[in-house]
């Protein structure tokens, strides 16, 4: 299975990508993508995250073909 | 319950009028509660030139939907208006529009708020300012209450 | 801080706009809270076809102006505008326009309801409804909270 | 001594007059200036007091040149 990951703002520019591609075997929480993804950095304790454009929590599954985004606090508006 | 992002400046309330027309409700509305976020041109003590709006596509377009959608469930609304900038902003360019129209006041005053503090607090949006000592991004906001 | 009594229609927005341009503050609020009442068709389940707004000349310019005072005193705003119609009003027309300028949300927003709250319980105005049943005076505002 | 007292609103109609003036040996009540310019006709419950041009209760004094207003609950905004 593929997963899109996708990274905004500061943690962005940190990781140096905004987007990546993974494959995996089976299904996986969103707080393994995001170790898969960064080779297992450490997650900052504010990072946001959302599964197909909605919130989630790290223990959220995700499945194939799913986009899994990661960024900082917002500051909109 | 309409929202949108703008990728170019936008005249707020040439923009409210324009929508109101075209709603068709004038009679039908005793209230109309609106607010202006704009940009200041200094923040924490220091001169902010320019700002970069950077949001999450597809994310804030969704987003924003489901909240005007919310705000209507919970209060009696005649119709809502979001509009969002990104991308490059400069000092005093409109940066979101907020407005509601209801029958009564109560329901206007207290959606439009709702919809700003929900959009500040969960709207993928993020701000980068450019300032007299380089670029940073901004990292919370204020408090709204 | 400025207040004042409309004895002709208006359109809020041009107005808001005129004054935020005389006020040379761009660049330095962030936050701009707008409420517009404006005259509904009906009422209590009548058609309201015309309105007579009636005021007591002289202490409704005081109080409008001590409000905008009181308002100024207890929130850090910027700048702050009121208009309120009087005389023959017809649906659809503007009867008032509350707006309030500020650095953070918070303060615009609470003191632009704060406003609508004082002068829709305090202010000397009285309305006068032209139904198909006649003419009748409203009694009470409806609740703000 | 002289006092302005002003009706408005529905209290006008029903009194069938906007303003009268009064004239006083010396201070007297709110209260007083509405019984000496109604000719002793009850108050509503939820009539609104001003002296000049600031709202009172019916107890407060008024005195030479004041203006006395009268009206019921506000309907503005």
């Amino acid at each position: 299975m593929t997963i899109e990951v996708k990274f905004f703002a500061s943690l962005r520019e940190q990781l140096g990508r905004g987007e990546t591609r993974l494959t995996a075997a089976g299904p996986m929480s969103v707080a393994e993508v995001w170790s898969q993804a960064t080779d297992n950095a450490e997650m900052p304790a504010n990072v946001l995250m959302a599964l197909n454009m909605e919130y989630v929590t790290a223990d959220t599954t995700v499945n194939d073909g799913d986009e899994v985004a990661f960024f900082p606090p917002v500051t909109g508006g | 319950m309409h929202s949108e992002i703008r990728e170019q400046p936008f005249e707020p309330y040439a923009e409210l009028l324009k929508y109101q027309q075209a709603m068709h409700a004038a009679g039908r509305y005793g209230a109309t509660a609106v607010f202006v976020g704009s940009m200041r041109e200094f923040n924490e003590d220091e001169t902010v030139t320019a700002m970069e709006l950077e949001h999450y596509p597809g994310m804030t377009e969704k987003y924003l939907h489901n909240l005007g959608e919310q705000a209507a469930a919970r209060w009696d609304l005649i119709n809502s208006l979001i509009l969002h900038r990104v991308g490059r902003v400069k000092p005093d360019d409109a940066i979101v529009l907020v407005a509601v129209w209801s029958t009564h006041r109560k329901d206007a005053f207290e959606a439009s708020r709702y919809l700003m503090e929900e959009l500040k607090s969960r709207a993928p949006f993020w701000k980068k300012e450019q300032t007299s000592e380089g670029q940073r991004w901004v990292e919370n906001n204020t408090a709204g209450y």
